[in-house]
């Protein structure tokens, strides 16, 4: 039993409620304790992190409490490898958001000084923030399927009012989608979490002791079905991504970057963690399926990406790629694939969230997210084009910044996967890899409208990015660098809990190429 | 030269609390028959009050004393289980809270008598200052009774008069309103027409079971039925008939269609007294009818269920989306929370563990969507406009900006009932569908396919409901108020409680359910007597 | 045949030890300047020296370490960190780490040497420029990435430099980015690259399934000499690479566009060092993927005989001077490609070809640069014209460039290239003839663009006043310009260059080629080439030339197109590709979105129609009842008879 | 020998739902609700003849004690919207629909 995990769910809820309560009119208040906060949140963790022992238990700082006995669930929650980078990631995206939306709700002006979004509470926007936090880290540190489960819906709440009240135009439609897109895969997960339930018939839902208690082939082939499509459509994966674009487009940069650098990884992190290891053969069954559906969703969505004439889209719209390759990597049945698929999680959210935010202040300085409408930035505002660069860089995955690592390790671990020998993964792993071509042609075609050029009439008013909007990139773009270089970190602690995974699927784990499956 | 005829013999103790409220009924009739006008509230809010209050704490007292009885009382005509006390406790819970609500200024009538808009009723009016008719109370009272006594008639004879006290009342309370009072009267007209009618279709099932059983008693048909041909077309008419009849008091499709109208015309406390009160009651009706009436029988009865609940639950939630009138939007989906009862309904079938297990979730749910159902008529009850209550969804857009919070309880209340984790609805809804899974999983459960495929019907229901619940929620939030907005009356203190005490257990259930869950296992696990 | 390369041994400590020190300098000094922009603006520009200037100290001091060791031990790799761990219990995936020999070797003090000289020139041609210290950043990022991609022991190190460079190149193409023809080339040319990075990605996926490592060092135990289908494709997927990266056909065309840039990042880049990372990644896999005589080689020979045909051809009609030598430069790496498809006779020839060319084109650029610098930035060679009086220095340097590409005998130029010719004529005679012709067409566009230059009447604007440029970029013309005489014969002659590189590429030590001096090829090449100076000397030199251009022939055309090159990726890829798009977004919102959206709108509709049987009449409602109750009646005696 | 009763009572019954269906004015309508409730009395003590028990004659009395408080409701009910409406017509009551 050990306490920090419940410790780090808790310190930010309280922070909430502590915001919610605050006297009215005191905004600037209100902002600094979530900042402080999510900051005590960042550190506990860190602290927390520091004593996780790589190769010790599968599941370290595990707490177990009784939570409803009638319904056999338990509140227990522990961290993986996996898990806790991805808490990490969450604890270290928050407090940039917080830093990032500071001026969110006070109503955006443009640099001419017209009103884009009014003012809106901004108690309420910053204690959602850090409910929503609670429940980032509650869902990666479940071990009880259920507890997971109400995690997994719950989120969907503080997104939804952060989306439909501080969003962009078509704020409620995106909202609306988004809220029915993800209730609908969840109630059907919601009927499969509670077949496992039953068929397994442990009484339980703590997730160790049900691994492997589902053997008929035919019931898993139905119970993943459920988790599967509730996830693919978190993820999300193609054909059911549509929510995406609309919902990233209209959230406030600073949500978006949530949305996309979190909310989604809990579908791949679920395909990884619960479709796999609970379902072994269904996963097997249907690993070429999906593997078709990635690599759809990896061409797809940088094609279409290409086509968008709105930055916020078109980043939505290249994330759907980049959880392409997520899936395919963690489907590829090869431990390489999978730890490039977990790392590919940690970056992306650090990548994507860069150029969400970098486009955010860029879009909060003119009022409009087309691209149409810029031009020649570089010249007025030389810091934000560089951030917007390279965080476009880390976009297109260039060798040198921490997305190169994850996607070449997905890549190469899928076309090496002996998995289906017949060597269809090769050509997912080669078809994949014209992504490269196409992230080029996506990411420098919007920098260079953005960004090059001559320097179009309403942009000659911009400002630079002030101190805050540089403290909230510069740590991002330092750990998009520092990971390029020297992922080692992260991959020790992910490495003995994908190998966990893939022995529970009974896959061969071997970093080492199975020699001479490329003729 | 004919033998002496024994005294029947009566538990006081186990009916008490039907007595208690049917002796305080009398007493408000006689307070209004002698009792000068001004001080009649005054009388009858407090008698009222404690005579439920007081009838709780007797179902409290057995409960605790653990003295539940095992056999029926009232030579076989009541049974007094724990299903019956836990169905008890919980309407005495809403019923008085709804009384709260009733007890609100403005919602009564001054003079029904009176026809509206002439210069009587206006007259009427100056005299009572929004007090309106005090014979609610009494009113309320004897529908409470016969909410009480329907659920644990332990035969069909004692089921219609239960079903007729209870009614008969509420048909009239339907027609009390004091503003909109052609929608109140045609609200009260149609309940009670159609309400007669289906009850006339029960009786002649009643009297149909009689033909083949030769008795009314529900053990009785039973065992008739053990013994006789379970395909006697009689029972299966009767049968027939008599689930027309019970049918119609949920509200289950097709027989749902005076839900809407009578929700939407009635007082809102009324309407939240229906929607908890004469929901509850008349699902524990049903599940003593079909389980131990025709226990023997299930093998017709639950395809035909199947059925109706899978329309119900898809009805209630399709024709919602595109309602414009907030009290018939909920009365749309408290048709669909029907349908999702009846799936657990479903459930009642099997080993007697299972059938513990399905009827705990079905108490638990009916709980906790009782309390949830009130909470949020109260709320309805404080948004006004100059003609009443802002009935009309447009007139609620932008409200979470003029009153955050009221707005936000109520969202907390739309998501409840969305089934949103981290709410009382969610924790029910799981305890039904799991409740249906394990039935369907059931060893030698031949139709374990069918329930699934029903519980699939349910969370597609269910995210279809969704819709219309966010719908309520954008409006509120994500909309910008109109200029003419309605205005937010100051609450009672009565109204406030009964919001507090609704947000409360819907939030506290919500993270702890063991509390209440516990309560409905140990009055399952001692399940109907049969 | 047996390969000769040598084993490569783990080297701590020394100078070679730090040799990272080399890339550690540059990269700092980007670093600094991108970081502190502002601050450093007034001295940016020295430091970006300084640090080019040092890790090219190191490199001569690391050379010197190294040809300390004999021959068979001059290959030193130095562990610098563990870059990608395995599964616990298991060895690093990839480990990071430095080779030192003789061939990364040439390639750093190239690079380092060459390097510097245009980070000096560049203070006096950027000195105009406010964003001078960015260009310097950008330098210093260049130089840092461009050692990584020789240095590296492995190929995802290598890998990780080859596109490290190929942002470089694209900041500094598009260095004057408010221009949008500059924009536009550095976009085309990092997209074009990633084409060839395609290859190469997936080169490096096959050859770690198939023989499980990456790093150069297990590699050669690996493979040892087998052939086979999958090295041939891995040859080939890296063949496609490096015609990105060196403009080889058919991945050329980003070549021209890229003279969008300041002149010495023309000289550095797209000249002396870039794009010739195609070479070295040829050689450095030679020995595993292209051996003498394999399928993959004879495809680099062949690809490199094209392209130094294509190059020369669009070189001859080009007015702009820079296009004119980025058209050289396209053959120039052609040559070399040829040579290293020829096996380690020819890898020898190329990479001294590559060593001289780095110097005289660098020297010709640079030459270029100052004659824009003192024409204010004019490069049409029509608006030129007897400009050695104005500009001496220039002139005489840019001549000594000039001579020594034409390969007039004895300078750098002359050994290299008839080097490969002659081994090209000796293992396959068809390309080596096609690159003979190559020569003299090359005498023929270098003296056209001389003739043009500095020859004949003045025909610049009035506005124009030519005039020699200062010390600071007069002093690396002369240094390159020395190079370009002497550097040749002393790699070439008694086969220095080869013995040195044997080692690292695999040649026989004993067998080194020695030069022959009268060759058939030999002749035959400088008889054309001075026909080809002669015809340029009459059409250039002694007749006017009009300032405005002829409409040529439908050949000059061809060529001044650029053979067509933009023309067929516009049909062949851009169009189709606009197209595909378009399509796509129209699926997405109208198809998958629309299923989505029609969906939730069907289900309002049969709401909105359902609700209808709601009448409000009384008597509807008893009749659902009644009929309900026949349902339930009907149903129940159905499902009883069941 | 009962059958007869029964079929009766049947019909009674048919003829009083039918009623309710085709009638307009509310009287006449609730008056059908009436004459179905009384064959089920017809049911029921036809039936208490047939299974020789005297609960359904039993039965029989308390349904018509019901019957009559609903006459009472029920006239009271109607009576308040006629005097509103000036019409006993159950179709002109109509505002709630939809």
């Amino acid at each position: 039993m050990s306490p920090w995990l419940p410790i780090l769910m808790a310190v930010p809820v309280v922070g909430a409620i502590v915001v919610a309560l605050l006297p009215k009119g005191s905004d600037k208040l209100a902002k600094q304790v979530t900042l402080l906060v999510s900051l005590l949140t960042l550190v506990l963790t860190g602290v927390m992190a520091a004593g996780f022992k790589p190769n010790g238990d599968r599941f370290q700082f595990v707490a177990e409490y009784n939570w409803i006995p009638s319904f056999g669930v338990k509140f227990g929650v522990g961290v993986d490898g996996v898990a806790l980078v991805l808490i990490a990631l969450s604890v270290v995206l928050v407090p940039i958001v917080v830093l990032a939306s500071w001026h969110d709700a006070d109503g955006v002006k443009t640099a001419d000084g017209t009103l884009i979004t009014p003012k809106r509470s901004v108690k309420t926007y910053f204690s959602l923030l850090l409910v929503l936090e609670t429940m980032m880290i509650g869902v990666f540190a479940a071990t009880d399927i259920f507890l997971f489960y109400v995690f997994f819906e719950a989120m969907l709440i503080p997104m939804y009012f952060m989306i439909g009240s501080y969003g962009g135009a078509q704020r409620s439609y995106a909202a609306v989608k988004f809220l029915l897109y993800s209730l609908f895969g969840g109630m059907l997960m919601l009927v499969a979490v509670i077949g496992l339930y039953f068929v397994a018939g442990k009484q339980t839902f703590m997730f160790p002791e049900l691994v492997g208690a589902i053997q008929d082939p035919v019931t898993q082939k139905w119970l993943f079905a459920g988790f599967f499509i509730a996830f693919a459509i978190k993820a999300p994966l193609w054909p059911v991504h549509t929510w995406l674009p609309d919902a990233a487009a209209q959230a406030p940069a600073g949500a978006a970057v949530l949305l996309v650098g979190v909310l989604d990884k809990v579908g791949t992190f679920g395909m990884l963690r619960f479709c796999l290891e609970l379902f072994p053969d269904a996963a097997k069954a249907f690993t070429m399926p999906i593997v078709v559906l990635s690599v759809i969703s990896i061409i797809y969505g940088a094609i279409v990406a290409i086509g968008q004439t709105d930055m916020k889209r078109l980043i939505a719209y290249t994330s759907i790629s980049h959880f392409g390759f997520i899936v395919l990597g963690v489907f590829a049945m090869s431990g390489v694939a999978q730890s490039g698929a977990a790392l590919y999680m940690v970056n992306h959210g650090f990548a994507t969230g860069a150029l969400f935010l970098a486009a955010g202040f860029l879009i909060a300085r003119r009022g409009s997210p087309f691209i149409a409408d810029y031009g020649g930035v570089q010249k007025v505002a030389p810091l934000l084009a560089g951030f917007f660069l390279v965080a476009g860089l880390a976009g297109l995955s260039l060798p040198g910044l921490s997305s190169f690592v994850s996607e070449f390790m997905v890549m190469i671990g899928t076309y090496s996967s002996a998995a289906h020998g017949s060597g269809a993964l090769t050509v997912a792993a080669i078809i994949s890899a014209v992504a490269v071509i196409l992230a080029a042609v996506y990411i420098l075609w919007m920098i260079q409208r953005t960004m090059n050029g001559p320097t179009a009439e309403p942009v000659k008013a911009f400002k630079d990015l002030n101190a805050r909007e540089v403290w909230v990139l510069a740590p991002l773009v330092a750990l998009i660098i520092g990971f390029g270089f020297y992922p080692k970190p992260l991959l020790d602690v992910i490495n003995p809990s994908v190998q966990q995974t893939l022995t529970n699927v009974d896959v061969p784990t071997s970093t080492i190429a199975e020699k001479g499956t490329g003729q | 030269m004919n033998p002496a005829i024994e005294a029947p013999t009566i538990e006081y103790g186990t009916l008490a609390p039907l007595l208690v409220i049917f002796g305080a009924a009398c007493i408000g009739v006689l307070v209004e028959a002698f009792a000068p006008r001004y001080l009649r509230k005054s009388i009858q809010v407090p008698l009222t009050l404690l005579s439920l209050a007081g009838a709780f704490a007797l179902v409290l007292v057995q409960v605790l004393r653990g003295q539940v009885s095992t056999t029926a009382s009232a030579m076989g005509a009541i049974a007094v289980d724990g299903p019956s006390l836990f169905i008890w406790g919980v309407i005495l819970i809403l019923s008085f809270v709804c009384v709260l609500l009733i007890n609100d200024e403005g919602h009564f009538v001054a003079s029904a008598a009176s026809v509206p808009g002439s210069a009587d009723e206006e007259e009427a009016e100056r005299h009572d200052n929004g007090t309106g008719h005090t014979e609610v109370y009494p009113l309320v009272l004897f529908a409470v009774g016969g909410m009480l006594l329907f659920p644990a008639a332990h035969d069909l004879l004692m089921m219609f008069v239960a079903l007729e006290v209870m009614s008969l009342p509420l048909y009239l309370l339907c027609g009390l309103a004091r503003r909109r009072r052609l929608l109140s009267q045609e609200a009260s007209m149609k309940y009670f027409l159609l309400g007669a009618f289906s009850s006339a279709f029960f009786l002649y099932g009643t009297a149909m079971v009689y033909g083949f059983a030769g008795t009314v008693s529900l053990p009785g048909i039973n065992q008739a039925m053990a013994a006789g041909n379970t395909l006697d077309p009689l029972l299966l008419i009767g049968f027939a008939l008599l689930g027309v009849g019970l049918l119609f008091k949920i509200g289950a499709a097709p027989f749902q269609a005076w839900k809407p109208d009578v929700y939407q015309g009635a007082p809102t406390p009324i309407t939240a007294l229906m929607a908890s009160g004469t929901l509850v009651a008349a699902v524990g009706a049903v599940l003593r009818v079909f389980w131990v009436g025709l226990g023997n029988l299930d093998w017709e009865w639950r395809p035909v269920i199947w059925g109706v609940a899978a329309l119900t639950m898809i009805v209630g939630s399709i024709l919602a989306i595109t309602q414009t009138e907030i009290k018939r939007m909920l009365a749309y989906s408290s048709i669909a929370h029907t349908g999702f009862l009846l799936v657990g309904v479903m459930a009642t079938y099997g080993s007697a563990q299972q059938n513990a297990e399905s009827l705990k979730a079905i108490l638990f749910y009916l709980a906790i969507y009782g309390i949830a159902t009130v909470g949020a008529f109260a709320v309805l009850t404080l948004v006004r406009d100059p003609g009443g209550e802002a009935g009309h969804l447009s007139r609620w857009a932008g409200l979470g900006k003029r009153a955050p919070v009221l707005s936000g309880v109520f969202a907390f209340f739309l998501l409840a009932f969305a089934g949103i984790p981290l709410t009382s609805g969610f924790m029910g809804k799981y305890a039904i569908f799991s409740a249906a899974l394990n039935s369907g999983t059931q060893p030698g459960d031949s139709i374990g396919g069918w329930m699934a495929g029903l519980v699939v019907v349910g969370v597609v229901a269910s995210a279809v409901a969704a819709f219309f619940y966010v719908r309520v929620i954008v409006l509120m939030f994500f909309s910008e108020p109109a200029a003419d907005g309605p205005a937010i009356a100051a609450p009672s203190m009565g109204t406030v409680a009964v919001i507090a005490v609704s947000l409360l257990v819907t939030v506290g259930v919500g993270l702890y359910p063991e509390s209440v869950l516990g309560v409905a296992n140990d009055a399952a696990s001692s399940l109907f007597i049969r | 045949m047996e390969s000769h390369i040598a084993e490569i041994v783990q080297h701590t400590g020394g100078v070679i030890g730090n040799s990272w020190l080399m890339i550690a300098f540059p990269l700092v000094g980007a670093f600094i300047l991108l970081v502190f922009n502002r601050f450093t603006n007034r001295w940016g520009h020295l430091l970006g020296v300084a640090m080019s200037l040092a890790s090219f100290v190191v490199a001569v001091l690391a050379f010197f370490e190294l040809i300390g060791f004999g021959p068979e031990e001059r290959r030193r790799a130095v562990h610098l960190f563990e870059f990608i761990p395995g599964m616990p219990g298991e060895p690093a995936m990839v480990d990071m780490g430095l080779l030192i020999d003789p061939l990364s070797i040439s390639f750093a003090l190239l690079i380092t040497g060459v390097g510097s000289l245009i980070h000096i020139y560049s203070i006096g041609y950027m000195s105009h420029d406010e964003h001078r210290r960015r260009f310097f950043s950008y330098l210093n990022l260049f130089v840092a990435a461009m050692l990584l991609l020789v240095l590296a022991d492995n190929y995802v190190g290598l890998f990780i430099g080859w596109e490290g460079v190929g942002l470089a190149s694209y900041l500094l193409i598009g260095f004057w980015q408010f221009k949008p023809s500059a924009a536009t080339a550095a976009k085309k040319a990092f997209v074009v690259n990633r084409v060839g990075d395609f290859g190469l990605l997936v080169g490096m996926f096959v050859i770690w399934t198939s023989f499980g490592t990456l790093a150069f060092k297990d590699l050669g135990a690996e493979v040892n000499g087998v052939q086979n289908g999958t090295t041939l494709a891995i040859g080939l997927l890296l063949l496609l690479g490096a015609c990105g990266k060196s403009a080889q056909l058919p991945l050329q065309s980003w070549l021209l566009d890229a003279m969008e840039g300041p002149t010495p990042v023309s000289a550095l880049i797209h000249a002396a060092t870039m794009v010739t990372a195609g070479v070295y990644l040829v050689v450095r896999s030679g020995a595993f993927f292209f051996p003498e005589g394999s399928g993959a080689a004879l495809a680099v020979s062949i690809v490199g005989a094209v392209t130094l045909l294509a190059g020369a051809i669009i070189g001859c009609a080009k007015d702009d001077i820079k296009k004119g030598l980025a058209g050289s430069t396209m053959s120039q790496i052609g040559y070399m490609m040829l040579g290293a498809g020829l096996g380690p006779a020819g890898y020898a020839f190329a990479i001294g070809h590559l060593i001289t060319h780095g110097f005289f084109k660098a020297n010709m650029f640079l030459g270029a640069g100052s004659v824009m610098h003192g024409m204010n930035d004019e490069v049409d060679m029509r608006k030129y014209g007897a400009l050695r009086k104005f500009m001496p220095i220039t002139f005489v340097t840019f001549f000594i460039g000039y001579l020594a590409i034409i390969g007039f005998p004895l300078l750098s130029g002359y050994f290299t290239k008839d080097g490969i010719i002659e081994t090209a004529v000796h293992h396959q005679p068809i390309l080596g003839w096609l690159a003979v012709l190559g020569a003299g067409i090359t005498g023929f566009y270098m003296s056209r663009m001389v003739f043009m230059t500095f020859f004949g009447e003045k025909r610049w604007a009035d506005d124009a006043h030519p005039h020699e440029s200062p010390l600071v970029m007069t002093v690396p013309l002369m240094v390159l310009s020395l190079g370009s005489l002497g550097l040749g014969a002393y790699l070439v002659l008694n086969g220095t260059l080869y013995r040195f590189l044997s080692p690292a590429v695999g040649g026989d030590p004993a067998a080194a080629p020695e030069f022959h001096f009268v060759t058939t090829p030999g002749l035959a090449t400088l008889a054309l080439v001075a026909v080809g100076a002669a015809f340029a000397w009459m059409r250039y030199g002694r007749a006017e030339v009009p300032a405005v251009q002829p409409r040529g022939s439908f050949l000059t055309t061809f060529a001044r197109r650029d053979l067509y090159g933009d023309a067929l990726n516009e049909s062949l890829f851009m169009r189709p590709g606009q197209w595909l798009t378009r399509l796509a977004v129209f699926f997405d919102n109208r198809g998958i979105d629309g299923i989505v959206n029609g969906l939730a709108a069907g289900i309002g509709g049969s709401s909105g129609r359902l609700r209808r049987i709601q009448t409000g009449f009384a008597r509807t409602y008893a009749l659902s009842i009644f009929i309900g109750a026949a349902l339930l009646t009907g149903a129940l005696l159905l499902v009883g008879n069941i | 020998m009962t059958t007869h009763y029964l079929v009766l009572s049947g019909l009674l019954f048919a003829i009083g739902a039918l009623g309710v269906l085709v009638r307009r004015n509310a009287i006449v309508v609730f008056m059908c609700v009436e004459l179905m409730l009384n064959a089920c009395n017809l049911a029921f003590v036809t039936f208490a003849r047939q299974v020789g028990n005297l609960e359904g004659q039993i039965i029989a009395f308390f349904v018509m004690v019901v019957a009559a408080a609903e006459v009472v409701v029920g006239l009271a009910i109607i009576v308040t919207i006629f005097r509103t409406r000036r019409s006993a017509s159950v179709d002109d009551a109509n505002l709630l629909k939809y």
